[in-house]
């Protein structure tokens, strides 16, 4: 694949040019799985610092997005959850580091409308709650629905499984998760992939989310380390 | 104030909640005792989502076969079944939203006589977020929830009115407890059985809700 | 897969018991590519009428939804194309039938927003058109947006290449159009397949439309008819 | 009145709209004058959208390899590339909504000097519907306008103001006519360049909207 205009050597030099303090990126992952680790990791490196960054978790202490809370990079989270992370719990409660919570599907939605160009949709989720405070609410068929804004990201950075060389993506089991919503609402989005394959070894019927999407890629490997390792036994016979 | 142990312990609330699902739902077990229900639906023919992207949730993998790809929302390994499909977390909330998940069991910190529920966050205390709990008790065709009665100082946790931030408002069928089962109706609760060893008396002593006839 | 609570021996067994004069159906389908041919027989074979029907076309004369505005079962076909119909714009500028017309995209979107609980969202499709004609217009960030209201249809009819027998629906090539965001904003989804399939034999990660959506299977044959063979020459050597 | 055969023909036409797309844009076609663009692209790394749901299409196919699974936008058979995708409606909109179409060229009955573009419908005499356009105008990054300079009576399709309803308001970019290709900009169009043949007398003649230097 090399030649191919999107594809880079190594994640840093995949965001060269894109990244400026007090950016908003959005990173797709859900936990520790299917999060894009190269890219996280060239952030620390960059130094880029102010971040605004959407992404349902933070990742883990020292794993993950957690690196850049750990770095103090990261100004504000819009997440829905920061369970199991007790570094982004202890700088929100010291008001080190804003956060703003999404309810998981509302945080999912915001970002495919951001790169589908609707500026706002209306949603049950919140309503009565928290979510629903400074919101406009409107009523459609005797039901209070409030609405949402769209997100549109200055970077999203996200993790595959394949890629070709034209950033047609394939991703794999629940590591899927907010990859694609993620890339779709980034002006820019690079991807970090395992492999990168042939341009036409990927089923066009199998494209999870279609290049146009996709404007850099940079090739793994990746730790994936796992959260939470539940097993059974194998009963003996 | 009936102990928190009276009544029935996680595993027979587990099995009572099991009873609420139908042949051919499709279903969302939130953390805790709900991930129980799973062990106790039997015969019945019943899809698990997980939020995080997938229907057909199967059981944790054998040892030494967990994949870093394959977790629930609780971020847990577990298996696929022949019938699985993943998808993304949009599509995944636009099913929950769009009432495709014919039920959600769920815990909760606190639920209120009119459906009130309070499950996601302690002011100053315990910031966990919402995660999709919101969406859920928004979305789904029925919410059930299943928890302990009372807290550990013996308070009730079925109340007039929540006291913490809400997760959602009116949005509670349902509530299985050790004590027993009680439905959100006009005015109040409903009790629809009592569990095993406990009257009607002392689920109302442990209730603070109004409880209707 | 005989016994599977989902899979119907034909498509009247599969509609039995859905239909209702006035209602609401939802159609896959783009032209003549994709669509649900078997359930638009059997919907005229049932005599159902009075019916509204969601659908970028309404077939061709004689085929596909065509067949349904020859036997007068369509009130009002809601659309963003009916080109290559002579029957339906004569019945359209007759005044027997009533035309809601819809960008493709609005149309599209109606549709996915209601089987995603949306009750509305914002679009510049449309904006200083005719289509802005009587909706609520917004202004986000300076540009100004229309209001588009959900799809939620009494019945989806859709078509699909393989299905397995919880409903798992894979589609084939540009065939997938519609029939997705059709399945989704359906009370009950009804759809035809080329081919059911073994559970277990669909790649999980390879599905298009999971079995969620599809509450009714039927198998085909289908004709699949072409609407313009357009073709070129090998060069000869 | 310039007649409509003067300048360059449809091919021609077509050739000058293919310099406007650079290495890399992802591009949707109408139908007519711009499925021709295709031909022009040279070297250029183009991917073409069918808005039924396509990215990378290819030509038609050989005779006797047409699928009916396989159709653009224009209902005509037609072939896969290497690089090609397939999604559903709501995907294909969603990226031209959102901006990530980088231009398109489309075919129009009117032009005003504005940018509004009408090519949907006549009232009262042809109703074919605007299928994708209003979607396309309003969503891409870049309208370039494909056609015929004046009408088959020699009247200007270029205008002060549409008269036929609009498919978008304030959407065109670029008009690129058998006369010559003329931008929408403040206060009215500017000529950018004459066909080969046609004098900047003969194209301001042949116009009726504002041109302004």
């Amino acid at each position: 694949m090399t030649g191919s205009k999107k594809v880079y050597a190594t994640a840093d030099a995949a965001l060269e040019g894109l990244l400026h303090d007090g950016m908003l990126i959005a990173a797709g992952g859900f936990g520790l799985c299917g999060i894009p680790e190269l890219l996280i990791d060239a952030l620390v490196r960059s130094g880029v610092k102010d971040l605004t960054i959407a992404s349902n978790n933070c990742g883990v202490d020292g794993f993950g997005l957690g690196k850049l809370l750990d770095t103090r990079q990261i100004r504000k989270m819009i997440s829905s959850y920061v369970g199991e992370n007790a570094e982004f719990m202890r700088q929100y409660l010291s008001g080190e580091l804003e956060l703003e919570f999404n309810p998981q599907g509302t945080l999912a939605e915001r970002m495919r409308a951001g790169g589908c160009g609707i500026p706002g949709f209306y949603t049950k989720t919140g309503v009565g709650t928290v979510i629903a405070e400074g919101k406009e609410v409107k009523t459609f068929d005797g039901q209070d629905y409030i609405l949402e804004r769209a997100i549109v990201a200055d970077l999203s950075i996200v993790k595959a499984w394949k890629a070709d060389d034209t950033g047609n993506l394939v991703f794999r089991k629940t590591a899927r998760n907010f990859n694609p919503p993620a890339a779709m609402c980034g002006r820019v989005c690079v991807a970090e992939v395992e492999e990168i394959v042939p341009r036409g070894s990927l089923d066009p019927d199998m494209i999870h989310l279609p290049g146009i999407y996709v404007h850099r890629i940079v090739q793994g490997p990746h730790e994936k380390r796992i959260e939470q390792r539940t097993t059974r036994k194998k009963e003996t016979a | 104030m009936a102990e928190a142990s009276k009544g029935w312990d996680r595993n027979q609330m587990a099995a009572r909640a099991a009873q609420e699902l139908e042949d051919g739902m499709y279903v969302n077990l939130g953390i805790g005792i709900p991930t129980l229900v799973a062990n106790y639906v039997g015969d019945k023919d019943i899809t698990l989502q997980s939020e995080n992207g997938m229907l057909g949730m199967g059981p944790f993998p054998f040892e030494g076969e967990e994949d870093p790809d394959l977790i629930n929302a609780g971020k847990q390994t577990i298996t696929e079944l022949s019938r699985t499909s993943y998808f993304d977390s949009a599509t995944s909330f636009g099913m929950i939203r769009g009432g495709k998940i014919a039920a959600a069991i769920l815990g909760a910190m606190e639920v209120a006589e009119n459906g009130d529920l309070a499950n996601w966050m302690i002011p100053g205390k315990l910031v966990k977020g919402m995660g999709g709990a919101m969406d859920l008790v928004a979305g789904v065709g029925r919410v059930i929830v299943v928890m302990d009665h009372t807290n550990k100082a013996g308070e009730s946790k079925v109340l007039r009115e929540c006291t913490l931030p809400l997760t959602g408002k009116g949005v509670v069928d349902r509530i299985i407890t050790n004590l027993g089962v009680l439905d959100v109706v006009p005015g109040g609760l409903k009790i629809v059985e009592c569990a095993e060893g406990v009257t009607e008396e002392e689920l109302r002593a442990a209730t603070e809700a109004t409880i209707v006839s």
